[in-house]
């Protein structure tokens, strides 16, 4: 496959690592009441959808940057591909 | 032996004679010739035997869709099964044989299955065999796997070696007949960057097997001069000898190129193959399309080829099977075959058309209506029995007849991805549908576009609409004119009533097993084919597959297209697993990781051992030493007695900076590390987020805003990966950068009560390192050898006053070398992993055989430290019920009860009086040695509630390795247990 | 009818005029006692132990393409019970038994072959690993067998042992694993269930759950509506796919696994043999054919097919450990869709929907497991209560941190 | 090899340490290692003094002023600032790696952070690679055989990372455009090499 990085361009996913659903980011409040049912959900549940699906690859054998990347897991066609970092801040995460 | 059936014209060299084996009888061929062509020239028809009748068999095609011709090419180490006589080029000097006969091609014992054909029709295995049980691993499964099976194996490491490689190109041309070199042609000349690929040694398809001209010249000399030019053009690559394997995703194609295969041996330091990796914005298929045959009785002698492949061998390789022929056709092509040989001086003795309205000429006679019905020739084709309208039967003496079924476009590539053709009428057959490959397109014949002009013209202007899509300009080319023949076909699948009338020759499939499976509700394509073995030969059904679907259509009372078409799956030919292995095979799997020290170590006799990607010394043998043991006990007592020294550089080593650092930490490790002062180092616990261990280690605050932290060696790839993880994914705004030192330093752990001595001869003397200006747990940057910057950590794996220094890597041999003359008064050693292992067991040190992945703090006796008081990975779901019952595995020490006795990792533990079995599991020792300090052997592992029955003496089993003693329960920290010694 | 030797000569002799279908082509029914979801390998199998072990009828298993057409038509055969952890082993063994007299049962002769499997060591670390398993094996009442590199060296003689990157150090065996001829897994389940009066329904693909207050009572498929006293989902594969039209989120993702079969060999691998330093597995069907595999893909996926690195990876893995394979051919790759679970152990439980049941999870594990998660699924059905060999299996695992993590790698699926 | 690199790098040249320690080279020599098989020539090169600067969160104007300052440039993302020896080449977003002469700069990390102060953190990577250059006509055919950079493509200037031989590799083309440099994990020096040497005769 290729992954069009959003700063180096198109590099063929072989030089990527695989981690899946991009909700890893969406890491929960450790301090909640239902923590631990918060996390477990988090850790262990997936939507693993036949389509569209948002997911995080590591250019390991690149520049370092986790990407969350927009593909049809039927078709592997690539929709979306941006930096994770961005989308963390998007989603809300700072420090 | 002269080449009686041999022709004039043709596009061989003549000029090039050469020799070559087959079965032992060398005969003579053409540069030029395939080893099928050559064979044929010398009058020999059969070439091989079928998979499970042993038929006898000749070549039914003349290229790589070959079901029948297949022999062991070569000989030795470089024998290569299955080879198709049809594609293989010929060379001076090649040896070839045939296989899957016993004792000879000519008389195949096995051949009796043949005789008893009717007890292996279709799936007769699935209904028999079964009694007794223990029989068909005795008896069965031998005899039939002894029989079944093509060629062999040399049982030799391949002596040739195979490339891989990366190409990049806007266009990619699948195919260099006429709509592929009409491709290149408009793309080339568009100035694209263009690859054009092909499976032949001679670019050119059907242009080379055909008579007819484009414009004023014979079709080939088109095709060479068209391949000439683009030879020229720099934009242009030209690949012979290259099949484009298959479609991945995004543009990508596998290709393999037979650099050396036309060769007796490839040249020095050149591949036999290369592998390539093609990306390509557009690929566009002209791969051409395939003649069908038809199925009647008897169908399969040697002598019974395609029309096409007759054509071809005459045209090409001025080659006939024989100086009688005739033809068998449904369609008009069928008649170019007559026409073409008959040119050649041979006597076509019918043509026997399906079609009552066949059209009729003086130069042959055509037998309209008709069909052959049988054939003759025990191992060779005599006569064909040909049934007329009427009824009545003539018999023709032929020794070779040419079938015509119509053309099934190549459509090969289209399906990769599941995309699933479509029917043609027109045709009678299945052309590209459904989703194909993201930026492939399809031109002439594979198009179903089966004429010349067709195909010139369709590979022009597809050729143009792609090269628009990626925003080039081309120019339409001016192309000769060319035949455009419409298609004249009315489908004929098989003659009715015919019995043994192969589809598959080379898995022996007929059409009465077709009809089997459908009377068993094998109905489906997929159960088809799954149960008959239909398309699944070594040709991949190239010529089979189609007349399977008919005649279940036939039987079913469906459409062919309601029937189904099966998935083409890559690779598009059979390709050698060598290429897909490259260069990483035997030493070259994988890159070596070598130490700073390594040359040091060799020099020192060191053993090594294979650490991951590392090659780690293992223990360092002293003359006299016969044992390892013995080295390995030298080197710890001597370390713990005076001072050793170990290369611990493949410890992971990660720098942690920004005004973040501590607070990044503090999420990283379960244990708190905002407090750490600068010039500490701490040890820290890594939990993954569900709370089990993932790896240990320290960080060392260098400063404030600056940390260096250590992993293991196995982890130190996974742990950088996760740091990132949590740095970018979870706390984006942190200001914390990281960046992996782990090669940039060599590093050596300098340990025992001399530790210090011999560190203050080699430490520049401006650096106090005395306990009390450098105590446990310090560090710091320091010069060594007259100003070269280091750095000095005092910690200790051993258990020993210990310390670890860093230099610059280039730097390492050197300073290895150093200690060991500074530490020579002190009789300082080297040690190796195994001494390392064993000192960190005697104190009880977790390392993988603890941290194994499914262990938890409290596992490892260190629930203390997962703090509550923070955010941490891994803290929260570490709390979970089931990882903090009351008999969870602790870790613990073993000692023998016997002191005489091993405690070997691996095995388990059991109560006294219990019975041994699961049920009664304890848990298991994970590390163990023998501890030279101690005087015995000894183990560390996991004992259910371990912390609660210290004392306790308990059972260790090991059934595997026959063990089975008694072992006490003791704390984990066999030396030191107070830890005096690290602060001495 | 009864497959006999005589049957064959008989048929043989007179043309094979008398075979008729192995399953009947049916029409489904307005309703069911049993609905299984899945014509697989698994769902046929729960569907003959419900009618021939737990005495039930009224059971229907609906496919939406062709039986067999799933991970039972597409896996590298292999067959073992080499685990080591409690949840797993006992459950592998009760398989690897139940293989063993699947022939006689089902009069179908799958080809059980137990020609045995070796798992190659490379490292210590890897050997004490192996000795813990092998003596987990033999305490679950298993056999293991732990064999020098002189003794392996003996069974493959072409193995690398002067020039490999990762010498061998000797291997852990089972000698009861071997290979089954896959497809005729689900042919024979189908011929026998179909015996016992069990529905089989191809082309019928289940569109949706009929959910009344908290209980399933049926399906809508493409077929029409079909009431259910009890609905059995047995897709792995297709998992998350399914369950969504229930509203459930599944602790599984799902991964591509290619398979590679060669040209046809003449007899070469005795038995299943699996590289340790590397990605590379690989036995030889009785046909010739070796059929290898390694890693997934490792990025989610439903296409049934993978890309080239990890083509390239297992064939580097071939070459190092039979440098003779180069001049083998490749004939075939395809890709089969794994239900790759959070701790790489299967989940065989009821749902919190009264009356919906879920078998999946099954990683790259579940051609060796047919025969006993038929059954244990079975058991469920019938009794509401796990079989004793699955009791692990369940939903709520996760949330008790009660994972069953052969691997350790946590819940990260494509490392499993 | 080296033309003076004061001009562009500004800062002091460190003092050179006098200490007695002999260094030895990625591949074990004493001299750097040089083959030539046809018409390309390979060059094992230990004279890079490297360092990377990561910008500090919140300071990243004032570290690429540094680095401009430093280097004459700030290389975006797939480019490197080519002085000999390269200047500085990006390495992931907001750092770089800073290369100079190892004869005059081998303290050249502590140099670097003087210069940046908190506007940067800093770490010496001059171990942490081995350097091979590779050059001569037909550097692509070889380069082919060995990664999936689209070498015809590259321009001089252009920096990229990839996989050789299943080693993470640095790749920068220099001036002119015959001459490629490949830094990888100095570990793995000779597997590297042999990779290298292996496809240049693949080539030839």
């Amino acid at each position: 496959m290729i992954i069009n990085h959003p700063l180096l361009g198109p590099r063929d996913s072989a030089e990527f690592t695989y981690m899946g659903d991009a909700r890893l980011i969406n890491r929960p409040d450790w301090q909640a009441d239902d923590a631990v049912a918060q996390f477990t959900d988090y850790g262990y549940l997936r939507d693993n959808p036949a389509g569209a699906h948002r997911e995080l690859w590591f250019h390991e054998g690149g520049d370092r940057s986790w990407l969350v990347v927009t593909r049809d897991t039927t078709t592997h066609e690539i929709t979306n591909v941006e930096l994770a970092r961005d989308v963390a801040r998007a989603e809300g995460r700072s420090k | 032996m002269t080449q009686s059936n041999r022709l004039d014209g043709g596009l061989i060299d003549r000029s090039e004679t050469w020799s070559f084996r087959f079965d032992g009888k060398w005969m003579k061929g053409h540069k030029g010739d395939t080893l099928a062509s050559a064979l044929l020239a010398n009058d020999v028809r059969l070439m091989g035997r079928s998979f499970k009748y042993h038929r006898p068999r000749g070549p039914l095609t003349a290229g790589s869709e070959e079901p029948n011709a297949i022999v062991e090419l070569r000989e030795g180490a470089r024998k290569e099964p299955n080879t198709r006589a049809t594609t293989a080029e010929l060379f001076d000097g090649l040896r070839a044989n045939s296989q899957n006969r016993w004792p000879s091609l000519a008389f195949d014992a096995m051949a009796i299955n043949d005789r008893l054909s009717q007890f292996f029709a279709a799936g007769f295995y699935y209904k028999t065999f079964m009694w007794p049980a223990a029989f068909w691993e005795k008896v069965y499964e031998p005899i039939i796997r002894k029989a079944a099976g093509l060629g062999t194996l040399s049982h030799k490491p391949d002596p040739d070696t195979y490339d891989k490689g990366f190409l990049h190109c806007d266009v990619l041309i699948i195919g260099s007949g006429p709509a592929g070199l009409a491709a290149a042609l408009t793309a080339g000349r568009s100035g694209a960057q263009v690859i054009i690929a092909d499976e032949d040694f001679l670019l050119g398809g059907r242009l080379n097997a055909e008579s007819f001209a484009l414009g004023d010249d014979p079709a080939h000399v088109w095709a060479a001069q068209t391949v000439a030019e683009l030879q020229t053009m720099p934009n242009v690559r030209v690949m012979p000898r290259t099949t484009i394997i298959g479609a991945f995703d995004h543009g990508i194609y596998g290709a393999v190129e037979r650099v050396s295969d036309h060769l007796a041996t490839p040249e020095d330091g050149k591949p036999r193959q290369i592998l390539w990796r093609i990306y390509s914005k557009r690929a566009i298929l002209a791969a051409g399309a395939t003649e069908r045959p038809i199925a009647f009785e008897m169908n399969d002698r040697p002598g019974i080829m395609l029309a096409s492949a007759m054509r071809s061998y005459a045209n090409r390789w001025a080659v006939t099977p024989s100086h009688q022929v005739a033809v068998f056709t449904n369609n008009d092509d069928g008649h170019r075959t007559a026409a073409d040989l008959l040119a050649k001086g041979v006597t076509v003795a019918a043509v026997v058309d399906t079609r009552s309205d066949a059209p009729k000429t003086s130069d042959y006679e055509t037998i309209a209506g008709a069909t052959v019905t049988n054939t003759q020739g025990r191992l060779g084709l005599t006569a064909v029995e040909v049934t007329l309208a009427s009824g009545t039967t003539r018999t023709l003496a032929v020794g070779g007849l040419g079938v015509s079924g119509g053309w099934n476009p190549n459509v090969h590539m289209t399906c990769h991805q599941r995309g699933r053709p479509t029917w043609n009428a027109d045709i009678a057959a299945f052309v590209p549908g459904g989703a194909l490959p993201t930026g492939l397109s399809v031109a002439g014949a594979a198009n179903g576009d089966l004429s010349t002009h067709g195909a010139l013209m369709g590979g022009m202007h597809t050729a143009q609409s792609v090269l628009n899509d990626i925003g080039l300009a081309s120019d339409a080319l001016t192309l000769p004119p060319a035949e455009d023949a419409p298609v004249n076909v009315t489908p004929f699948w098989h003659v009715a009533g015919a019995k043994r009338a192969w589809l598959d020759q080379q898995n022996d499939v007929t059409a009465k097993d077709v009809v089997l499976a459908h009377k068993e509700n094998f109905t489906s394509v997929e159960h088809l084919k799954r149960y008959t073995t239909l398309g699944m030969a070594t040709d991949q059904g190239k010529t089979s597959n189609m007349a399977g679907l008919a005649i279940m259509a036939e039987v079913a009372g469906k459409q062919i297209p309601d029937v189904g078409t099966t998935m083409f799956r890559p690779p598009y030919t059979p390709t050698a697993i060598g290429a897909f292995a490259g260069r990483s095979r035997d030493k070259d799997f994988r890159p070596v990781r070598k130490t700073p020290s390594h040359v040091y170590a060799e020099e020192q006799g060191a053993v090594f051992v294979e650490v991951g990607m590392w090659l780690r010394a293992q223990w360092f043998p002293q003359p006299g030493e016969t044992h390892w043991r013995e080295s390995v006990d030298r080197e710890v007592a001597q370390t713990r007695k005076s001072v050793g020294i170990c290369d611990v550089t493949t410890l992971g080593k990660i720098d942690v900076q920004g005004a973040d650092a501590a607070e990044f930490l503090n999420k990283i490790y379960c244990n708190p590390f905002a407090k750490v002062p600068v010039g500490k180092v701490r040890y820290g616990l890594m939990l993954r987020e569900d709370g089990i261990a993932m790896d240990d280690g320290t960080a060392a605050r260098m400063a404030e805003d600056h940390f260096v932290v250590t992993t293991t060696t196995a982890n130190a790839v996974g742990v950088y990966r996760h740091m990132e993880f949590v740095r970018q994914c979870l706390f984006p705004d942190m200001d914390v950068q990281l960046i992996s030192t782990t090669e940039a330093w060599a590093q050596f752990s300098v340990a025992g009560p001399n530790a210090r001595k011999l560190l203050q001869k080699v430490v520049d003397p401006e650096h106090d390192i005395s306990n009390e200006g450098f105590p446990y747990m310090a560090c710091g940057d320091i010069t060594v050898g007259g100003g070269l910057r280091a750095r000095l950590f005092r910690i200790s794996f051993s258990g020993e006053l210990a310390y670890e220094i860093a230099v610059p890597t280039r730097y390492g041999d050197a300073l290895v070398r150093k200690m060991m003359a500074a530490g020579e008064e002190f009789g300082a050693t080297m040690y190796g992993t195994e001494a390392l292992g064993v000192m960190r067991i005697e104190k009880g040190h977790a390392a993988g055989n603890e941290l194994n992945g499914t262990t938890t703090a409290l596992n490892l006796g260190m629930a203390r430290m997962v703090s509550k008081k923070k955010d941490s990975i891994g803290s929260t779901l570490s709390e979970r019920a089931g990882l903090n019952q009351d008999d969870a595995l602790k870790l613990v020490g073993f000692k023998p009860v016997d002191s005489k006795n091993p405690v070997p990792a691996g095995s388990h533990l059991m109560t006294k009086g219990d019975p041994v079995d699961a049920a009664h599991d304890q848990g298991y020792v994970t590390s163990a040695c023998y501890s030279p300090e101690l005087g015995h052997h000894i183990g560390i592992g996991y004992l259910k509630a371990g912390d609660t029955r210290l004392g306790e003496t308990v059972r260790l089993v090991s059934p595997l390795t026959g063990v089975d003693h008694d072992v006490q329960v003791v704390s984990a920290h066999f030396v030191d247990p107070e830890g005096d010694r690290v602060r001495a | 009818m009864r497959y006999s030797g005589f049957k064959v000569i008989k048929e043989a002799l007179t043309g094979h005029r008398g075979w008729g279908p192995a399953w009947r082509d049916v029409d489904p029914q307005p309703a069911y006692d049993y609905v299984i979801i899945g014509g697989g390998g698994h769902g046929l199998a729960t569907a003959y132990y419900l009618a021939s072990v737990y005495k039930q009828s009224r059971i229907a298993v609906l496919e939406k393409g062709w039986i067999g057409g799933g991970n039972v038509g597409r896996n590298t055969t292999i067959i073992r019970s080499n685990y080591l952890l409690d949840g797993n082993e006992p459950f592998y063994e009760f398989s690897l038994k139940l293989w063993e007299g699947l022939e006689q049962d089902l009069n179908y002769n799958a080809m059980v072959s137990q020609r045995g499997i070796l798992n190659l060591i490379h490292t210590d670390a890897q050997r004490d690993a192996f000795i813990r398993r092998g003596n987990a094996m033999i305490l679950n009442g298993a056999d293991a067998d732990l064999l020098t590199t002189a003794q392996i060296k003996k069974r493959y003689p072409f193995l690398n042992t002067e020039n490999a990157r990762f010498p061998i150090k000797g291997g852990l065996a089972q000698h009861r694993g071997g290979t089954v001829r896959h497809d005729a897994v689900a042919w024979g389940y189908a011929r026998a269930a179909d015996q016992r009066g069990v529905d089989i329904i191809q082309n019928c693909e289940v569109t949706g759950f009929t959910i009344e207050n908290g209980t399933c009572t049926g399906v809508e498929t493409t077929r029409g509506a079909i009431k259910a006293k009890k609905v059995a989902a047995c897709v792995a594969g297709s998992s998350s796919r399914l369950m969504e039209k229930a509203g459930m989120r599944l602790p599984i993702e799902s991964h591509v696994l290619q398979a590679f079969v060669s040209e046809g060999l003449k007899p070469l691998l005795p038995g299943v043999i699996t590289f340790g330093a590397g990605h590379f597995y690989c036995s030889q069907s009785d046909k010739g054919g070796l059929v290898f595999g390694g890693d997934i893909d490792g990025y989610n996926s439903y296409a049934q097919r993978g890309n080239l690195p990890v083509v390239e990876d297992v064939c580097e893995g071939g070459m190092a450990i039979f440098p003779m394979l180069g001049r083998a051919r490749l004939l075939r790759m395809w890709g089969g869709i794994m239900d790759m679970s959070m701790d790489g152990s299967p989940i065989i439980d009821k749902t919190h929907i009264d009356g919906l049941y879920f078998n999946g999870g099954w990683c790259y594990g579940g051609f060796k497991a047919t025969p006993a998660s038929g059954y244990v699924y079975a058991h469920l059905l019938a009794n509401d209560t796990p079989h004793e060999t699955a009791t692990a299996y369940r939903f709520d695992r996760f949330a008790k941190g009660l994972m069953i993590d052969e691997k350790g790698q946590g819940n990260q699926p494509n490392l499993h | 090899m080296f033309r003076s690199f004061l001009p562009i790098l500004s800062i002091q040249r460190g003092t050179v340490s006098v200490h007695d320690l002999k260094p030895i080279t990625a591949l074990g020599g004493t001299d750097p290692r040089v083959d030539t098989v046809g018409s390309v020539t390979l060059t094992e090169n230990p004279g890079l003094a490297l360092a990377s600067v990561a910008a500090r969160m919140g300071r990243e104007a004032a570290c690429k002023d540094h680095l401009k300052s430093v280097i004459g440039a700030v290389p975006g993302p797939g480019e490197c600032q080519l002085n000999d020896p390269e200047a500085g080449f990006w390495m992931s977003p907001d750092m770089w790696m800073v290369g100079a002469p190892f004869d005059t700069h081998e303290d050249l990390a502590s140099q670097l952070k003087k210069r940046f102060g908190d506007t940067a953190s800093v770490t010496e990577q001059t171990d942490g690679w081995c350097c091979f250059d590779l050059r001569g006509a037909g550097m692509e055919n070889v380069m082919e055989r060995l990664c999936p950079i689209n070498m015809r493509a590259m321009q001089t200037g252009q920096a990229q990372r990839t996989s050789i031989d299943h080693l993470g590799c640095f790749v920068l083309r220099r001036d002119p455009a015959d001459w490629v440099r490949i830094l990888g994990p100095r570990s793995s020096a000779a597997s590297l090499h042999h990779a290298l040497l292996t496809a240049m005769q693949s080539v030839a």
